[in-house]
């Protein structure tokens, strides 16, 4: 028992910061909204490069996994920046391609950020499937490469987040070995970067609050201000360890709970934003709003609230 | 206490409903917020305003209907049941129109109004700046005599509507001098194609340019487009129309309306019981907000006033506006982060419900503070 | 429409206000508390002389009824004094017997203060089945009296609340005459009660942390005190005209959904009276307690939110 | 990051196990706030401490096995979810131990210590008066030097435990002339039945004395019972031990056990939908609560100090024990207001997590401000 980040592993979060930071992600997703992934594909390699995708590829595919403590590390960091592009959906393709023989033909391309995969959720649409190079579509029979142009891009909330149906079909890759461990994978990345958009969003909030005058005192020294960060910050340091441990676990509710937790605490907090923000955070050319979309989007993304609620009841947490 | 509606009212309800069946546009028209949609509120408006239904609050002689608060009530009670759409001609209608009932003269009314109930004119409001939000005495903005008016200049910023609209009315500094932030306003109207008149759309969350920063160089408002005496902008703006504004700012019939769809919503998907006690919370509320607002109407007829009472009407319809929708959205679940999908543009919009209009701070300061007596903190 | 309450019936209301006020109502709930019902009998013959029970009782009983609305005024009064004793059950038993052939029998007493009644509750408890005169025991077949003695006290939450199971069977009143329109009565009176215990409990609120300092200055001038107190009226102000239009209307969902509203806004009243008075509002000796307990109590007696909730999604509320 | 425990630590709680299997009493105990369940409570102390199993994590010497934090963890999750009384001795072990830890002196802790640890003798904190409840600084009691000790005079309130309970501990103004409240206090411990002392009983909301009114007049205190310097008592009372303190005050194991009665409770009842959700969410947060704690003891074991993250801590833990037990009553529906109910207890005991040990908007205050960066406000 020593339930904390080693030293390796924080100073892998510090330099993924400090390469996203560097890397001015407002305006990569900006590009990236309009349907322009120049930019958003050269940030990809080089979280590749940092090793992120790799962290899901077993060794003898190319990768460093399989390592979810440090794919959650990771993700917190992408969360933090708002990075676009199928993320989670990348890493879920790695889990569920590695089970299966075609392995060896698509996780090293994984791995070095050379593909970008999406996979279809079970409502049908995939994320980015008009600019990844691997449409993976998980049907009753198998698990399905899906090689037809997908359908047209239907706007999120989070202007990131350009989703298509995969056109059904395609190349077989596999049959029987089931979708639960990819999802279990897709909704821990998921929850890590809904937590770092939270954790971002307190940052820019407590910057601002701590700025702006109103009656000619900082509004951060209002009680009312104060109590709702304290409470978005109390949130979002109680999903963190609920997240680590369901890194430590893998254990379906304990990552369905980490999923809901985290979600819902940085969703909490962006409505806290916004709300301290006022009508600048309400602007779609004000940063923030990369930030408050993706709360929203994540939200439901790879596992509804109520879903999540539904693994803790049926399988439920550990005690000890 | 009584809540039927005398005949004649039911009359009038029940003309309205069947003016709204046979004329409201099957399809929703485009988002308002677009170029497209704006275009397409307008001719709504006009439509509405050709059987004089587009201000039955109003004189019959500015094409209003002379109803009372409680008809009005009615009235938005059949136009959001109906499906109708959103109303292009709101800021005028229930901000500036109120003003010019009280405080315009005469020639204003006649030359103001009835443009703005045909929708031909599409005012927008231009009350914030950068550094005046909830602070609104620190508007910086100037109005300067000159012959025959005034010159302003300033920045005015979440101008809702004006990246469309025609017109714009708002508070300039007249006076610098007073040494008191909220002396020497003058209340204003201004055309938004004006010389000096810089509009630059602003997008909101999804996008959609639902406001506009308003870049002011000297524009030339000539006199007869001052409201009230100059210098005295303040108490215009915050005078006894803004009593009845709270209450009218947003009326019971849009929330019932949205509750009835998503009581429906929930139904469509099995009555799922994850999302049961909030369908039915929500249903509650938009009863309770229509029977307070009958109650403050009744209490407005009978010569009360309902001041800082207003402020508890903002903070519920905003908190039931935002529950409604996120109800809705999660009911639609992963699909819930659709743009284009039919609650998402209500949510947006009910997103910015606790900010505008006093945050939901302010008014639970004002309900503390001059409902219940408590001390001023420092603010 | 005239939805306000007419000067007479606010005189009425004031009437009652007064009396209670000078009845002292804390002594006699404790005493009523600890089994000695003489200063509460005393007092419950003062408010049948105030016409109250009168109000359920048709004019050919002895009563001014039915009058919901005034009924509902009175229970507002009777709540903001937190009054004890079976006061809704007693509006039920009249509304119970008014449908059937004994009404004679026991309205003209009940309109008079001079029986007390008690009605067994779905849950088959009774309040004060100890001392109410007639004990009433609605069963599939029929309306019993129950004439054996009650079981033992079961003690509330709220300490004047004492609870019995009432003994089966007993003497036949009538068959089959609904008992859905007694519960709506008897939910009405409860939703009136409840309105007036948050109502009580705010006034307190306020001037205690008028009141009240530390770190200085009044504990009032805090901001997060004002909120929690703004949010405690503006809920309580918007229970009000929801449990008048529901004694207007008498229809069982606007009533549950009256009840359930009251009884929430009473009870987060409640929650925040508690917090703001801080330790000596947690104690039984300090009177807040009676209010606070009660508010509790009545949340759940005569319709849980739940069953409340139900009756709003199946009947549906008016829209007009 | 590792969860797991070590194979030792494992034994450790086989044994807790093993023990509490064969011990807790199978009927619970009457309550603790009783004169009647005090009696059993102690006598459970004893059995408790017979075996060593009542001050885990003190010194073997003092009675306890010198388990560090993780096996005091550990022993609470297995004791709670043994359904194991509440602890009569809670005040003296988590507040006066570790003080007397870090400042008694050897005599002092090999005088209180073991019969603490045993129940023979039950401490009670007398902390609050009536001017200075959030506002601690401001006590007014009393110490005035007299030959071989002290004269402590004045009222304390809202003293847990102090009905039946044996001794005190608390701080008193010994040197007025300060001008700095946080000055001048000394530590004391006295004994609640010495001349002088009057003990006035207080019933909570459900009438059960769980606290006292302490009424000091002149009552003397020896040197021997002064803890620290005089003079220092602030320091010491907020000192580092505070910081243990944050995370020994309520343990995870607690709210794990009663999160899992909750959920067996709403399967009982045939898992009703409408309280599909707060079930699932008490579970969740209890889960959190458990792995925040093993999270801050791993840092505390590294070497860090937890300091205001505490704050976050108490306003979790007070705000799920309240959730969960409302959740509870309202599963047992019209039931839920019975007193004597095995829920009932807790909810009363709950309602005052939010108010005592520094009320939650205290708490707010200060991660706000100090784990945030915000600029004090008024306080």
């Amino acid at each position: 028992m020593r339930f904390l980040l080693d030293a390796e592993q924080r100073a892998f979060a510090d330099a993924l910061h400090a390469m996203l930071t560097a890397a001015d992600t407002p305006a990569v997703i900006r590009s990236w909204s309009r349907g322009d992934h120049a930019r958003g594909r050269a940030l990809w390699s080089r979280i590749a490069e940092a090793g992120v995708f790799g962290l899901a590829v077993p060794e003898e595919y190319g990768g460093l996994g399989p390592r979810p403590v440090e794919l959650a590390v990771a993700f917190v960091e992408l969360g933090r920046h708002a990075v676009p592009g199928p993320l989670a959906e990348t890493v879920g393709a790695a889990v569920l391609l590695g089970d299966r023989a075609p392995a060896g033909r698509f996780l090293p391309g994984l791995a070095a950020g050379k593909e970008t995969a999406t996979v279809a959720a079970p409502t049908g649409y995939a994320l980015d499937g008009d600019v990844a190079s691997l449409r993976l579509l998980p049907a009753p029979d198998g698990l399905y490469l899906s090689t037809a142009a997908p359908g047209p891009v239907r706007r999120s909330l989070d202007p990131a987040r350009r989703l298509t149906r995969l056109a059904p079909a395609g190349e077989l890759l596999g049959t029987g070995a089931p979708y639960d461990r990819a999802l279990t994978w897709i909704r821990l990345a998921t929850a890590a970067q809904a937590l770092g958009v939270g954790l971002a969003l307190l940052d820019r909030t407590v910057t601002h609050v701590q700025q702006r005058t109103q009656f000619g005192v900082p509004i951060g020294s209002f009680q009312a201000v104060k109590h709702r960060l304290a409470d978005a910050k109390t949130a979002l340091e109680f999903a963190r360890p609920l997240l680590f441990g369901a890194a430590v676990s893998l254990r379906p509710a304990e990552v369905a709970a980490a999923k809901l937790t985290a979600c819902e605490a940085a969703y909490r907090t962006a409505r806290t934003a916004l709300h301290l923000h006022g009508a600048i955070g309400y602007t779609a050319e004000y940063d923030l709003s990369l930030w408050l979309t993706k709360a929203r989007a994540l939200r439901s993304a790879w596992g509804t609230p109520h879903e999540c609620r539904d693994l803790v009841l049926t399988e439920g947490l550990q005690r000890g | 206490m009584d809540l039927t509606h005398s005949p004649a009212d039911e009359e009038f309800r029940a003309a309205a409903r069947a003016w709204l069946d046979a004329h409201v546009p099957r399809a929703p028209l485009p988002s308002l917020e677009t170029e497209e949609g704006f275009a397409a509120h307008r001719t709504w408006e006009a439509e509405l305003a050709a059987d004089r239904w587009s201000v039955v609050s109003w004189p019959e002689r500015y094409g209003g209907r002379d109803a009372g608060l409680l008809r009005w009530l009615v009235f938005e009670e059949e136009y959001w049941a109906a499906g109708a759409p959103g109303r292009v001609g709101q800021n005028g209608i229930a901000l500036l129109a109120p003003t010019l009932f009280a405080y315009g003269t005469e020639e204003q009314r006649a030359r103001v109004l009835p443009p703005m109930a045909t929708g031909e004119v599409v005012w927008a409001q231009a009350w914030s700046e950068p550094e005046a939000g909830s602070d609104l005495a620190a508007l910086a903005s100037r109005a300067v005599r000159t012959d025959g008016g005034w010159l302003i200049s300033g920045l005015k910023t979440w101008s809702s509507r004006a990246a469309f609209a025609d017109r714009a009315f708002g508070l300039f500094r007249s006076d610098p001098g007073t040494g008191r932030p909220h002396e020497g306003l003058t209340y204003l109207m201004f055309d938004l194609r004006a010389p000096g008149v810089t509009v630059r759309p602003v997008g909101r969350l999804d996008g959609r340019p639902a406001f506009a920063e308003l870049f002011l160089d000297e524009v030339f408002v000539p006199d007869e487009d001052v409201i009230g005496e100059p210098g005295q902008g303040w108490a215009i703006a915050m005078s006894a129309t803004a009593d009845e504004r709270g209450l009218t700012l947003r009326s019971p019939g849009r929330f019932l309306a949205s509750a009835a769809r998503l009581r429906d919503l929930w139904r469509a998907q099995g009555s799922p019981g994850h999302a049961r006690d909030r369908v039915a919370d929500a249903l509650i509320a938009a009863r309770a907000y229509q029977v307070f607002a009958y109650a403050a109407a009744s209490r407005v007829l009978a010569g009360a006033r309902l001041g800082p009472e207003s402020s508890m009407n903002k903070v519920f319809w905003s908190e039931l506006d935002l529950a409604l929708h996120e109800t809705a959205l999660d009911l639609l679940g992963a699909e819930g982060e659709l743009a284009d999908g039919a609650w998402s543009e209500g949510y947006v919009f009910a997103l910015a419900g606790p900010i505008y209009a006093g945050t939901n701070e302010i008014q639970r300061d004002i309900v503390a503070e001059r409902l219940l007596g408590l001390p001023k903190g420092r603010r």
